[in-house]
């Protein structure tokens, strides 16, 4: 087990590095003149014809390799580089948004693991009758419907009509309380800062601007541990150890919920990976939507303003923040796993 | 009646983002827009006029009237107001002026907006401060510089603006009319910094041997990159780049405090989501683009302002030499029916055919919504040279065949021929005036054919300035309320946009003379010569085709019927918080 | 199981059916498009007809069945022909994914040792980047267009496969009677082919069902970024992009542009949901645990 | 036999409803089961052995499952009508099971002292403390040692035998009255097997129970029970005591059965082998269920069943002809054909 | 006495033990640790011993379906081991297996015919489709399949029908060894007995030599000429099938003779039952392997290994009680 963590911190540099040749190999696929357009988008701003000049200024006509070293040069000093669809340096950009995104990213993996979890158990357990039809219907729906789709209808619903969830991170008064001076930081997360402050404004103004975006990533990532955690938990029903638990007089819901469960969650554990890829995805779309700003809002616009180090930051703190996820993933495997665990 | 929501806050939501605070940096809208709530500039536009002055920071608009202008029109004098305050609590000097324009000019960065000021001081030909130093020390880079370099280099800066007791003078090459226009902009280039403060940030300390270090600063690094201190209505607070900038009243202004508390710009790039924060009141002024304005239009509590005019202007511009190498938009780059020639539209029949084939009228009504007018050359309203009964070309099929038949001594209308127009995607307005030209194009003769294209805004920057695009669109904002500032680029030879015409058309324009009119019109002082001058190049503009003129679109402003006091003005980046107030109904 | 066999079952099972009977509904929209919205010219099928110059999308009237959107495009057309960009994002993107993560799958789990670490390496380094980021950015780099988007989607989208391969392929190398067949002195393509592969297509298959649906959403949600299909281009993902701005209606009437959405939205929850049940009836009926 | 049997079942009938038709897996069975002894249940796979046991347990899964008509009488209640509390109580209580696979039979993820602690806590009402020093001392009495350690280890720590011990400590654990072992030992290699038998065997005299014991294995059912029931298609096709049926088998599927194993002190040149196999249950033959396969079957056999009929003594037989088979017997002649080599 | 048709010597099998970061090998598996033995041609050797022991390992090994580690299988004298793919290719003509499991051992995408006529179509022993089709209805009808069955798939048939096919599949070459693994462990008692019968008629008709690997040792005793004992990777007794079951030398063949219970309830033996599990073959016990279940050990056993050897007439063994 322990091994196996060392192995893949092991492994890590070399996957990093593929990520960064990967990345770097499709920005490389624009001439220098196209990649100028990281730097300029206003064509006002081209008065001068000082294209040419401003490409040697950026070193955009080394050769690739040259501007490859440069970047991981720096890389190696923790360095990304600038971010000109951020105006900031690749990191301060992504560690400013990170909490937002952490918040979102948490908030909503609660509801869609807790909510998943459970209606999948449920369906499984009542495999083939109208209930297993009904949720495996609505989440075949929600699994097949653009996340998009759902955003704006969410915050048609919850905003437009009834008011409630706005979009956005904070409102303009919490924001104000947050940015005072009293305000301690301690984590960026606005819902934990808040209770941590005391400021139960705060808390429930973060709340409010949360709903929205989360459930548009519940709908989606429900049915996907649904469907997951069902057929699991209908495969783990029909082991023999199920029957044993049965013969020895234990409850159903306990066969269930004690016997069942945690053997079913152990595959779905290994999906979580996958997950919080997907969720990644997700969260570009949704936070554009609701106007969240965190990582996915600033993926979608460095990558349409083909700032490349920023894709390369964002890729490569995604794929540092997987590969962590993976380490935890691989630890609670072998937490409910003893098979694991004693290897 | 509905209540104020957040009385004290203001908040204006937009799209896109900043990219600098650094006034002498920033040649953006959404820069300039932050720029102009924090720093002053000596004169500024009188509320909605892009012609009369109101003095700001310096206590006299200069006029020959009243002196501070001289005879020959070449030296300005401004009166430096006494009593301001920088936000800090430093006081305004002239000195600190005369720092302004001098740090303004120094760090000069690649593709900045400084030309405005050297073309004045220095004359044509004179577009930045390596300009300078090839003239007076002939060192190409001003970054090569040696120290005894620099201390010339910047004794004949330091000579063209002189300060005097609580005057500063600026000194001219020539006469230049637009030079106050330039310097009223109501943000960037004119802004007045607290010196004492700026070389505490690390910005140019005012001595020679700095210049090497503060010319053409990488944006980042820009000392005032996202620092501001000015004697502005606002202070800075906080500046998320692409979110949010929020402004705490300057409870110490001079012209007293502002009405709110805290003015907050945020940027929301989706529509509905700007939409429905202004119908929850929790916006209390959007950005609402022209096509969805009708989603909010007669709304409880909404107000439209519709129709303000707008410095800027839409047109194609045509390739009169295309690039053929490597260029896969023209076919097979011959007159044979697969593709078009090199000089296809150096021939001016296919100008005015083109010309002819575009219905102005159904693009300003129906893409444009009504908002917009058609263009009469480049020049636009309400500027000087802009006549509202000058000629244009409207849709008009038989002549557009007609003059199909003409061109290429009638081989055209044989062969037919297959273009490509190419627009950046994303940009719909572009986009249906392609498939216009095409759908009626293609109806005057089956042999014509042309795809419309989309490719992404990299690709088309690269084709325009490589000119392998038959056809680009162009589209441009003022940098300042005057006819130059858009026969420069549109029609000079050394032009942004002549170069996308190719050498055939720089030629043909300086043997026509353009260039000469051009030169002369910015040089002039006489009202009547200059307009004289304007309305000619707009003339041989429409008369010659240059272009296929399209539209001047005018711009709306969307907000709550609580907020008062605003008004437009069709120069200014953004829009003015200090003026404005929240109160019900 | 035999296809007749598993034919059969599918049309058993009432969902499925439903889905067969949806796929069907869109083949037959997909052949029969040049008759059901005859294009101006031939090589312009894919190019939605503009009913105008105007924005604001308008409600269904004679001659335009479901209302024209944004920018004036004829909705009914571009349904029509999106049916068949959908089926050739579907086909392709799926059909080339897969193909690739078989090969890979398949080769790593065959060979084993320095080749399968080599492969699920470059694996786990196109799995380190979102999807939806990774087809992003590619998208965007290549520039816009639906070749360009399936390029995007094929190059990040074989990596599931590969691993399932993989850990099928794994499963039945060891089988008897692959090694029975090596008894008999087959050589590896027979085995790999006859043998590996055809056990291993099956949950291939049930994956690749799902994924056909998933394609287009994703594409859509490409569109939705701005780095799909060029304006225009007749496809759903765009057609509900067209949507965006209308979604929310104007002036008092939440449903005023509802054709805008509900018709695209509608095409592509129904293939993919068709694709969906499919899939799971597909899995249902091979899994004899589940029977 | 005079003593009150323990478990009576009559005419007892399980049938499962699959997609492909009606599975009859039990089709009339009827035995009792006396206090004290052990009945073994031979036949061959697929002929209802399990789902029996599990009808006594009302452990068929249901659906697809049910129990469409009989009695179980256990102590003179009707197992069958008891609510499913109830029968919780009974189960691993008054009735305990062990299953086939011991690897399978056990939670992974609980220890093996957590699962018998579960069973006595749950049935005997005492203290976990007290429940896992009986759980220790269980695992002493099958013979594991170092049982104070194992307590606390996973199955997976354990080998086949082990587990197989522990299943049978978790079954002993509430003294039952009936222990039903379904096919305890055929995962088992054969020395493993002498040692669970044997086991079995000496914690049977301790504890008086009674044992169902569920065999594939002649040799199995010859060591350890004192009467057999002979199954065959849902149906038990011969009945008595196992000296009785050893040395006098009466149905022909029973003499096949025991002629078609090699026997260790007997050569024999050739095995008789029973042509073709066991009827699909979803289509059971109409008349003896055997016909296809009996080399006697005549007329009336592919007719009418026949009825379990008590020979002499107590020797149940369902069979039209068995004294055919008599007949062939003292000729000493084999009555299955050849199936070797067809030319 | 016939010549021998495959000769075992030495042959050893280890697995490594993967483990560590960097998944050096950290130990072994000695599945198959140093056994020699020879099949006549024509006879059936059996091959017992407990789960675990390493007899599949052994079978699969001398079809070089797993490299051996070390020793030489010697096949009509050429030694299997040495030979290059080609060679191997063509030698497998005369080399087969039968697997335990009917169920894991059929293509389940494959028609019977398809699994039957696989290795005509590799050996090209078929000119067209047609022949090669009345030669699988051939085989079939051997193993007393009809032709009907020909384009079914296995998962229509019956454990026993599926054997059958392995069976010919494993036929079709004409082979002149098989290696049957098990080949009836999972089948229900009354078809054992119709492989068995199958396997031994097919023997004479064909002259076939097996190695037949069982767990059951009546079953082994029923089929084979002579019967070896294996126990954790190495034989512990090999010798004629009446000789060992009347004068089995070796303590284990003896427990594992007592353990196997009789289909005869008036015989209740005195059983000789082992204590504890079979150790593991990672880290198998020192000496002897057999001694920590021994119920006769004594000094030597824990330290030194005792050696295979003729005890009489073709009876070898390998225990030190014996040279006392
Ligand atoms: N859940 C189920 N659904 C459908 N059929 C079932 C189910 N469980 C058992 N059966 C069928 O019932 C019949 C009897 O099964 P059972 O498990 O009792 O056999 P068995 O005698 O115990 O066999 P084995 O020796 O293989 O354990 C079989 O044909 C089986 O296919
Ligand atoms: N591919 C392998 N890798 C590692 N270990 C193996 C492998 N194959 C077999 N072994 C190990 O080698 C030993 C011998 O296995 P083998 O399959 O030969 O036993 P067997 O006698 O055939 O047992 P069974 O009766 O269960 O079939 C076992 O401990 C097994 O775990
Ligand atoms: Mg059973
Ligand atoms: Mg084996």
């Amino acid at each position: 087990m322990i091994n196996y963590i060392i192995r893949r911190f092991l492994i890590l540099p070399f996957i990093l590095f593929g990520v960064t040749i990967l990345v770097f190999s499709m920005i490389m696929m624009l001439g220098p003149y196209q990649r100028l357009s990281t730097y300029i988008n206003d064509p006002a701003q081209l008065k001068g014809q000082d294209m040419d000049k401003l490409i040697s200024k950026y070193g955009l006509d080394d050769p690739w390799y040259e501007q490859y070293s440069r970047w991981i040069g720096g890389v190696v000093h923790g360095d990304f580089g600038w971010s000109e669809s951020a105006g900031q340096p690749v990191t301060e950009a992504i560690f400013s948004r990170f909490p937002a995104t952490l918040e979102l990213a948490l908030f909503a993996v609660i509801p869609v693991v807790m909510g998943g979890i459970w209606l999948g158990v449920l369906s499984a357990v009542h495999h083939n009758q109208k209930f297993d039809h009904i949720i495996r219907i609505i989440s075949t729906i929600g699994w097949s419907f653009p996340t998009f789709v759902f955003g704006l209808l969410v915050l048609m619903i919850f905003y437009g009509v009834l008011g409630w969830f706005p979009p956005g991170r904070l409102s303009a008064d919490a924001a104000a309380i947050i940015r005072s001076a009293e305000f301690v930081r301690y984590t960026g997360l606005n819902v934990l800062d808040g209770i941590l402050n005391l400021e139960i404004n705060v808390v429930f103004d973060a709340f409010r601007h949360l709903i929205g975006p989360i459930v548009t990533l519940a709908i989606v990532w429900w049915s996907y541990i649904l469907r997951i955690t069902r057929s699991s938990m209908l495969e783990t029903l029909r082991k023999d150890y199920i029957r044993t638990a049965r013969a020895k007089g234990v409850a159903e819901k306990f066969v269930i919920n004690k016997h069942a469960r945690r053997n079913a969650l152990i595959p779905v554990v290994t999906v979580a990976g996958p997950m919080v890829l997907g969720l990644l995805g997700g969260v570009v779309i949704v936070e554009s939507v609701f106007g969240y700003r965190g990582i996915g809002q600033y993926a979608a616009q460095a990558a349409q303003q083909l700032d490349y180090s920023g894709i390369l930051g964002v890729a490569m703190y995604f794929s540092f923040l997987l590969i962590l996820i993976n380490l935890i993933v691989d630890v609670s495997y072998a937490v409910i796993d003893p098979r694991i665990r004693l290897e | 009646q509905e209540e104020v929501n957040s009385p004290n806050t203001f908040t204006y939501v937009n799209i896109g983002d900043q990219s600098t605070l650094d006034p002498h940096f920033a040649y953006d809208t959404g820069s300039s827009e932050v720029i102009y709530q924090v720093y002053e500039t000596l004169i500024g536009y009188d509320g909605e006029s892009v012609k009369n002055f109101t003095p700001l920071l310096s206590t006299e608009v200069p006029s020959q009237e009243n002196g501070l202008i001289s005879e020959d029109g070449s030296d300005y004098t401004f009166l430096i107001r006494e009593g301001v305050e920088f936000s800090n609590g430093n006081s305004l000097t002239a000195e600190d002026v005369k720092y302004s324009f001098l740090r303004g000019m120094i760090s000069d960065r690649s593709g900045g907006p400084i030309w405005m000021l050297y073309e004045p001081l220095f004359g044509a030909g004179f577009a930045g401060l390596s300009d300078v130093t090839a003239d007076v020390v002939g060192v190409e880079d001003p970054k090569q510089l040696t120290d005894e370099q620099a201390e010339k280099v910047l004794a004949v800066l330091e000579d063209k603006i002189t300060v005097d007791g609580n005057r500063v003078t600026f000194h001219l090459e020539s006469p230049y009319p637009p030079f106050l226009n330039i310097l009223a902009q109501g943000a960037s280039w004119g802004s007045i910094l607290d010196k004492e403060w700026s070389i505490e940030q690390g910005a140019w300390d005012g001595t020679a041997a700095d210049i090497v270090a503060s010319h053409d600063p990488v944006k980042e690094e820009d000392p005032l990159f996202d620092k501001m201190m000015g004697t502005g209505p606002f202070v800075l607070t906080e500046w998320v780049n692409g979110d949010h900038v929020v402004f705490n009243r300057n409870n110490n202004y001079w012209r007293g405090p502002a009405n709110f508390k805290t003015a907050i710009i945020r940027n929301v790039d989706e529509w509905s989501t700007r939409k429905l924060m202004l119908l929850r009141g929790d916006a209390d002024m959007i950005y609402a683009p022209t096509q969805y304005r009708s989603q909010v239009e007669g709304e409880d509590g909404i107000v439209v302002t519709t129709g303000i005019p707008a410095l800027q202007n839409m047109n194609m511009i045509l390739n009169w030499d295309i690039t053929t190498e490597g260029n896969s938009y023209i076919g097979s780059g011959k007159l044979d029916g697969e593709g078009i020639p090199s000089d296809f539209f150096a021939d001016e029949d296919v100008r005015k055919a083109f010309s002819y084939a575009f219905n102005y009228e159904a693009f300003i009504e129906q893409v444009r919504m009504g908002e917009a007018i058609q263009l009469r050359g480049p020049i636009v309203d309400p500027l000087l040279g802009y006549d509202e009964n000058s000629k244009v070309y409207s849709l008009n099929l038989e002549k557009a065949e007609e003059h199909f038949q003409k061109a290429f001594d009638g081989e055209l209308w044989e062969t037919g021929f297959t273009m490509d127009l190419v627009y950046n995607s994303g940009n719909d307005p572009r986009k249906t005036a392609a498939d216009m030209l095409k759908s009626y194009i293609e109806r005057i003769n089956p042999k014509f054919n042309i795809n419309v294209r989309g490719v992404q805004w990299s690709t088309y920057l690269d084709a325009s300035v490589r000119g392998t695009l038959p056809a680009s669109f162009g589209g441009w904002l003022a940098d300042f309320p005057d006819p130059h500032n858009f026969v420069q680029p549109f029609l000079d030879s050394s032009g942004y946009y002549a170069n996308r015409r190719g050498d055939t058309y720089k030629n043909w324009a300086d043997e026509v003379g353009i260039n000469d009119l051009i030169a002369e019109g910015i040089s002039t002082t006489d009202s009547a010569r200059r307009e004289e001058i304007y309305k000619k190049l707009q003339k041989m503009s429409i008369d010659n085709a240059i272009d296929l003129w399209i539209d001047q679109p005018t711009k709306s402003n969307t907000r709550r019927t609580w907020v008062k006091g605003w008004y437009p003005n069709a120069v200014r980046p953004g829009v003015d918080f200090y003026s404005m107030d929240k109160v019900a109904e | 199981m035999e296809w007749k066999e598993i034919l059969t079952r599918l049309i058993k099972n009432k969902l499925s059916l439903f889905g067969l009977i949806i796929i069907l509904f869109f083949v037959l929209v997909a052949v029969f498009a040049p008759y059901l919205a005859p294009p101006r010219s031939p090589e312009d099928a894919y190019e939605i007809p503009r009913a105008g110059w105007q924005v604001e999308p308008q409600p269904p009237r004679e001659g335009y069945l479901f209302g024209t959107a944004q920018g004036s495009y004829d909705i009914f057309y571009g349904m029509v022909w999106g049916t068949r960009t959908a089926f050739r994002i579907g086909v392709i993107v799926v059909g080339l994914s897969s193909l690739f993560g078989i090969i890979i799958g398949t080769l790593s789990a065959y060979y084993g040792g320095i080749i399968d670490e080599f492969f699920m390496r470059i694996t786990d380094v196109f799995m380190s980047i979102p999807f939806l980021v990774a087809a992003m950015v590619l998208t965007t780099i290549l520039g816009k267009g639906l070749d360009n988007v399936m390029i995007a989607l094929v190059t990040f989208g074989w990596m599931g496969t590969a691993r399932l391969m993989r850990s099928q392929v794994l499963e039945i190398k060891n089988e008897e009677f692959v090694q029975a067949s090596i008894a008999l002195g087959a050589s590896d393509t027979r085995i790999i082919f006859k043998h590996i592969i055809a056990n291993c297509i099956f949950p291939v298959l049930i994956q690749a069902f799902m994924r056909m649906g998933s394609m287009v959403i994703t594409a859509s949600a490409l569109s939705f970024l701005g780095v799909g299909a060029p304006e225009g281009y007749a496809d759903w993902g765009q057609m509900i992009t067209f949507a965006r701005d209308w979604i929310l209606g104007g002036q008092g009437s939440a449903l005023k542009y509802w054709y805008t959405v509900v018709i695209p939205g509608t095409a592509i929850m129904l293939f993919s949901l068709s694709w969906n049940l499919i899939g799971d009836a597909f899995r249902d009926i091979l899994d004899p645990k589940l029977n | 036999m005079s003593k009150e049997a323990l478990v009576e079942v009559k005419n007892l009938k399980t049938y499962f409803y699959t997609e492909e038709g009606v599975v009859k897996a039990v089709d009339g069975v009827d035995y009792e089961i006396y206090p004290g002894e052990t009945l073994g249940i031979v036949g061959e796979s697929g002929c209802g052995k399990s789902v029996t046991s599990l009808s006594i347990m009302r452990l068929v899964e249901s659906p697809p499952g049910r129990i469409e008509a009989g009695e179980i009488n256990f102590k003179g209640t009707d197992l069958t009508k008891l609510s499913e509390k109830e029968m919780r109580k009974i189960r691993g209580n008054d009735i305990s099971m062990i299953f086939q696979e011991p690897m399978t039979s056990l939670n992974p993820v609980y220890t093996v002292g957590d699962q018998i602690i579960e069973a006595i806590t749950l049935h005997k009402g005492v203290k976990r403390k007290e429940a896992r020093r009986q759980a220790i001392e269980m695992l002493q009495k099958v013979g594991i040692p170092l049982p104070e350690q194992r307590v606390d280890e996973y199955p997976h720590q354990l080998s086949g035998g082990m587990r197989q011990r522990v299943m049978i400590a978790m079954a002993l654990s509430c003294d039952p009255q009936l222990l039903i072992a379904d096919e305890p030992t055929t995962a088992l290699d054969v020395t493993i097997q002498a040692q669970i038998l044997e086991l079995m065997n000496s914690l049977k005299e301790s504890y008086g129970m009674a044992i169902m014991m569920i065999t594939h294995d002649l040799g199995v059912i010859a060591e350890v029970s004192d009467r057999v029931a002979v199954m065959y298609a849902g149906k038990v096709v011969e009945y008595t005591d196992v000296d009785t049926l050893f040395d006098d088998p009466k149905h022909p599927y029973t003499w096949g059965l025991m002629n078609s194993i090699p026997k260790l002190d007997k050569d024999v040149d050739r095995l008789e082998a029973i042509p073709g196999s066991v009827p699909s249950p979803l289509n059971f033959p109409e008349g003896c269920k055997f016909n296809t396969r009996c080399p006697l079957a005549k007329g009336k056999c592919y007719d009418v069943e026949p009825p379990l009929e008590d020979t002499d003594g107590g020797h149940m037989v369902r069979c039209w002809r068995y004294e055919h088979l008599e007949e062939i017997k003292k000729r000493g002649e084999r009555i299955y054909e050849d199936r070797g080599v067809q030319k | 006495m016939a010549e021998n048709l495959l000769e075992v010597n030495n042959l050893k099998k280890y697995f490594p033990v993967k483990a560590g970061i960097f998944k050096r090998t950290v130990a072994h598996v000695k599945a198959v640790d140093d056994i020699s033995f020879a099949v006549e041609e024509g006879e059936t050797l059996g091959l017992v011993g407990e789960s675990g022991c390493g007899k599949s390992t052994t079978g699969r090994t001398i079809l070089r379906l797993l490299e051996a580690t070390a020793g030489e299988v010697l096949f009509e004298g050429k030694n299997v081991m040495e030979l290059d793919k080609k060679e191997m290719r063509a030698i497998r003509r005369d080399m087969q297996i039968i697997f335990q499991d009917p169920y894991a051992s059929l293509n389940p995408r494959m028609t019977v015919a398809d699994i039957v006529g696989e290795p005509l179509d590799i050996h090209n022993l078929a000119k067209n489709k047609k022949e090669r089709n009345e030669k699988v209805k051939e085989i079939l009808e051997n193993v007393g399949l009809g032709a009907e069955y020909m384009n079914r798939y296995p998962h229509e048939f019956s454990g026993g029908q599926r054997q059958r096919i392995g069976v010919a599949r494993a036929l079709a070459v004409d082979p002149k060894l098989i290696i049957a693994d098990e080949p009836v462990s999972a089948l229900d008692v009354s078809v054992q007995a119709q492989v068995v019968n199958l396997l031994q008629d097919l023997q004479k008709e064909y002259g076939l030599t097996y190695l037949f690997i069982a767990h059951d040792l009546s079953v082994v005793k029923h089929i084979s000429d002579r019967v070896a004992v294996m126990y954790l990777g190495k034989l512990v007794e090999l010798t004629d099938k009446k000789e060992l079951f009347r004068n089995p030398m070796h303590p284990y063949t003896q427990s594992l003779l007592s353990a196997i219970p009789e289909a005869d309830p008036k015989k209740k033996k005195d059983r000789i039952i082992l204590e504890g599990d079979v150790p593991s073959p990672v880290d198998p016990p020192s000496g002897c392997r057999f001694h920590p279940r021994c119920p006769k050990a004594f000094e030597p056993c824990p330290v030194k290994e005792p050696e295979f050897k003729e005890y009489g007439d073709g009876h070898f063994a390998a225990c030190h009680l014996l040279d006392q």
